[in-house]
């Protein structure tokens, strides 16, 4: 019985959900306000659990640098007072500084030398590479933004645009299919843990 | 991991990323310099979905709906690989704060999930506001927060423009799976839409959503063009001559494999 | 102005109808199943043969970063994967980078159970908890363990746990299966594990990351899971089956009246009708 | 004072983000050992900042409530705070925390149930956003046919990877399966490789003008 009640209770959180793209309407509002609620507590109570493990026990086992992290942590909250909100600048720099200095170095190799490398290496694999090459070649030219797109840089972008767009519609089916998975998934628990067990008990 | 009998500061692997770099570092001391020249100008090409921008804010007028800003569900990330479209976005928002004061339109920032992007989100809201001079048009309660996770945010923004209304939406920044709600249900609910992302696997449903769309790369040139921040104007010159590089890289490469140089290890130098 | 919003609800109507019937669509194989074969794909074959290629005893981490709600997608590829992972008595280190991982970790163990393979916490499993990784975090974790994780899920001490005696960083772990759910992820792992270990990889994710996935397959990733199809279809090689064979038949008739509709507005104009 | 607000920032922020690219690029330990230390801090900076979150979210819920006291925001200000209740207090309260069968329920039903259908519905909008895209011809006010040829390419590779993925095509329509992975790997890996490579150099001089100093974002907000 309880497994019912757990699907019925489900089953309606569901059907609030995709009553939206019917109309608005305030089961649909209640729906969202319930898993906002429910997604901060879980956030919240997971992040402090970490904070618990990655600093406060590590300070506490005598690794004192760990303090460190845990203030900066803190001076986040400066932000909700006007005149101390330029203390939160420190600890977002620490994690702009890291974020750039790990984005440049990983970039640079995976996103351009490596890419470049294998398109060149594509080249020489027959067909199928050469036309790599020529969809790399001519789309990277749409990126040009010192010229005006006519003459022989106009028809390159025209040629490029149409890899761009293929690429862009084979990237959407991927989305597609995915989210009609996770439709089907919604069916299936709709019928696993509500209507079976209704219709068995 | 030093190699026997040689000094090795430089970690072999990373040379030919430190060339790009250090070509790159030099262009933009060489275009900073210049930037000290007040009258220096650079030509930029014409990005047709920067107009959008103002015609949307004038269209929310009109109708009395609201400007939504979004940058993602997760568009807050300040330190992973992604960082670069954090700003860009930020300086997006900086844009429409100053279009949103000067037309009079109300302005919704929907803000991403990370907690840690929440101080400089709201920082350049009120310092946009401020630095048109109607610093009163800022308001905390429209700097809207909906909590952890993508499903969250999409339902928040769905509400929300169901709630209020949608004149422009400008969605630019990191997207995830979350777009395809926010830019549909925009659209369904008669709204303007108008945005970009650096992350290609999401730029479909830009290209298929949006009224207008900055494809790619094209939301950092046009985050130059709306600042005119000469610091910005510089980085698309500094990029073209990244461009030049992987240009000649890509038909030296060629070439030299062609004549039968083993370029896969001079390119993994 | 108000013809436009007319036009906007009724476009809205026909986008509602086209919905509904992709619903009915993928109801009613779920009700009366359709049974089609399977078709395999090579990555998904490697992935196979990268777990069961390994010396019995080896020690496999797992990068979990899941997210509950996209279990729809992945939980035929969890499921399929403990079951071959234990069947081979592996060790596990599993390591949890998104708030959803211990949960979902909890979840499919309950289903796929360590100890019915023999297994015994701490010695053969072991599980860390959850901590905001992303890219730096995956570095740290390769470079030092404990840096990043000082106790296990419990609270006990990495120290006190014999598993994770003599394993301070990548050194120790032979094989890394890394679970993400955001496209771009994928590069960390190249980044962070193979370029400078190059230490074996693979991959589980969704279905629309594996484009991202396919660039680095066979060379540095050595093997990938994408979606709830390669699901089913390591349901199918390692002959332990699980939810994914219903949801492939589910799709044949969800997509139909989305792939009608295209159709139609293709028609229309040459058939007269107006916009 | 204007120091402490502008330049000591900025310059912690280009010394972090040069030391881990030196920590890349050479074999020095310092850097490596200065890297380890600062990475290791990220997880805990980004976690203490959570509480923000809550803050905003009632005070926008609260501000809106005060502003126009309708039944959604009676909603917005009430539900969200009760389902914070139930599940922060039974993550406390119940011994095992959020792995208690109790939290699990609560989880599983409600939490993972509605995030699942949040994706679910996004099957729904792309479809009807593709419906609307991905039309060959247009006809404008004169009644004359228009081919669209970016439209045609979208379509193609659109629906060739559809056809791909889907059980019922791969039996019955010999050829999809080879003719998809063609499709994801040659015209989209030329298209998505340019695009990727652009968007990293951009990615990569905003990167530099940050350590420079140059970012407004970071140096002038306060």
């Amino acid at each position: 019985m309880a497994s019912v009640i757990g699907g019925l209770i489900g089953t309606l959180f569901i059907i609030a959900t995709m009553s939206m793209l019917w109309k608005d309407n305030v089961f649909f509002r209640f729906g969202q306000a319930a898993v906002m609620g429910a997604s901060i507590a879980h956030y919240t109570f997971m992040n402090f659990q970490s904070v618990h493990n990655n600093a406060i026990k590590p300070i506490l086992a005598g690794n004192v640098l760990f303090i460190i992290p845990l203030i900066l942590g803190l001076l986040m909250y400066s932000r909700l007072s006007s005149e101390l909100s330029w203390l939160a600048k420190y600890p977002t720099s620490v994690l702009v500084g890291v974020g750039t200095g790990v984005m440049i170095a990983g970039t640079l190799r995976g996103q351009i030398i490596d890419q470049i490398k294998q398109t060149i290496l594509d080249a020489f694999t027959g067909l199928n590479g050469i036309l790599i090459f020529i969809g790399v070649v001519t789309a990277f030219s749409f990126f040009i933004f010192t010229k005006e797109h006519t003459g022989a840089l106009g028809t390159s972008v025209k040629i490029g645009r149409v890899f761009l767009m293929i690429s862009l519609g084979a990237n959407f089916s991927g989305e597609l299919v995915w989210y009609l998975t996770q439709m089907i998934g919604r069916l299936m628990y709709i019928l696993n843990e509500f209507i079976w067990p209704l219709l068995g008990a | 991991m030093q190699q026997s009998g040689e000094i090795a500061v430089i970690k072999t692997g990373t040379y030919l990323d430190i060339l790009l770099m250090i070509i790159l570092v030099a262009a933009t001391y060489y275009y900073y310099e210049k930037t000290k020249d007040p009258n220096w100008k650079p030509f930029i090409r014409h990005i047709p979905a920067l107009d959008a921008i103002s015609e949307g804010v004038g269209k929310s007028v009109e109708e009395d709906k609201p400007v939504h800003f979004a940058m993602g569900a997760s568009g807050g990330q300040l330190y992973s690989n992604l960082v670069s479209m954090t700003l860009t976005a930020l300086a997006f928002l900086r844009h429409i704060t100053g279009l949103c004061a000067e037309y009079g339109a109300r302005l919704i920032v929907h803000m991403p999930y990370q907690t840690e992007s929440i101080p400089i989100i709201e920082g350049t809201a009120r310092e946009g506001f401020a630095f048109a001079g109607k610093p009163e048009m800022y308001r905390r309660d429209d700097m809207r927060y909906y909590g952890r996770g993508a499903l969250t945010w999409t339902q928040g923004v769905t509400a929300s423009y169901a709630e209020e209304g949608v004149g422009l939406n400008l969605s630019i920044g990191i997207f995830y799976s979350d777009c395809p709600i926010s830019l549909e249900m925009a659209h369904i609910m008669g709204g303007m839409n108008v945005g970009g992302t650096g992350r290609w696997i999401m730029a479909y449903a830009f290209a298929m959503m949006c009224d207008y769309v900055f494809l790619g790369e094209e939301i950092y040139a046009a985050a130059a063009q709306v600042s005119e921040d000469p610091a910005m104007l510089s980085g698309i010159l500094i990029e073209e001559v990244g461009k030049f590089f992987v240009y000649i890289l890509l038909i030296v490469g060629t070439l030299l494999a062609a004549v039968g140089l083993d370029v896969a290890s001079l390119l993994s130098l | 102005m108000a013809t436009v919003r007319e036009r906007l609800a009724k476009t809205t109507r026909f986008y509602q109808i086209i919905w509904a019937l992709c619903l009915v669509g993928m109801f009613i194989p779920l009700v009366a199943p359709l049974g089609l074969p399977v078709v395999l794909s090579e990555p998904v074959k490697d992935y196979y043969n990268n777990i069961v290629g390994l010396p019995e005893g080896s020690v496999i981490a797992v990068s979990f970063g899941a997210s509950a709600s996209l279990l729809d997608e992945q939980e035929a590829q969890f499921l399929a994967t403990w079951k071959t992972v234990f069947q081979q008595g592996h060790k596990v280190i599993f390591y949890c980078t998104t708030e959803d991982s211990p949960i979902v970790l909890r979840n499919e163990l309950q289903v796929v159970v360590p100890e019915s393979y023999g297994y015994t916490y701490g010695e053969d499993y072991v599980i860390l908890p959850f901590s905001p990784l992303a890219e730096a975090g995956e570095t740290a974790f390769a470079q030092n363990i404990r840096s990043i994780y000082t106790t296990d899920i419990q609270g006990t001490s990495l120290d006190a746990i014999p598993l994770m005696e003599d394993i301070n960083d990548q050194s120790g772990i032979d094989l890394l299966i890394f679970q993400y759910t955001a496209c771009t992820s994928i590069e960390w792992v190249v980044r962070q594990w193979v370029v400078p270990f190059n230490k074996p990889v693979i991959a589980t994710t969704l279905g629309c990351c594996g484009p991202m996935a396919a660039p680095y397959y066979p060379t540095q990733v050595q093997g990938f899971l994408s979606g709830s199809g390669a699901g089913t279809e390591l349901e199918v090689v390692s002959g332990n089956p699980g939810p994914g064979a219903a949801m492939g038949d589910a799709k044949n008739l969800g997509i139909l009246p989305f792939l009608a509709a295209v159709l139609w507005m293709n028609i229309k104009p040459f058939i007269g009708k107006e916009e | 004072m204007a120091i402490f607000k502008r330049e000591i920032p900025t310059a912690v922020l280009s010394f972090i983000g040069i030391v881990i690219l030196l920590a890349f690029f050479t074999t020095l330990d310092i850097f490596e050992t200065l890297k380890g230390v600062v990475t290791s801090w990220i997880p805990v900076v980004s976690a203490a900042s959570v509480g923000l979150g809550l803050i905003y979210m009632v005070y926008a819920q609260y501000m809106n409530y005060q502003r126009k006291k309708t039944l959604n925001n009676q909603i917005y200000l009430v539900v969200p705070l009760i389902f914070f209740v139930i599940f922060f207090g039974t993550a406390i309260v119940v011994p095992g925390n959020t792995a208690s069968d109790a939290y699990q329920w609560l989880y599983f039903h409600i939490y993972q149930n509605v995030g699942g259908t949040i994706y679910a519905v996004m099957f729904f909008t792309l479809a009807s956003s593709a419906i609307r895209t991905m039309r060959l011809v247009t006809k404008d006010s004169s009644g004359a046919v228009q081919f669209r040829l970016e439209a045609a390419a979208l379509m193609f590779g659109g629906l060739i990877y559809t056809l791909r993925q889907i059980p019922l095509f791969q039996v019955y329509l010999p050829g999809i399966v080879g003719f998809g992975e063609w499709v994801m790997m040659v015209p989209n890996v030329g298209g998505g490789r340019a695009a990727v490579i652009a968007a990293a150099l951009g990615a990569i001089v905003v990167g530099i003008r940050t350590l420079w100093g140059k970012e407004r974002t970071t140096t002038e907000v306060d």
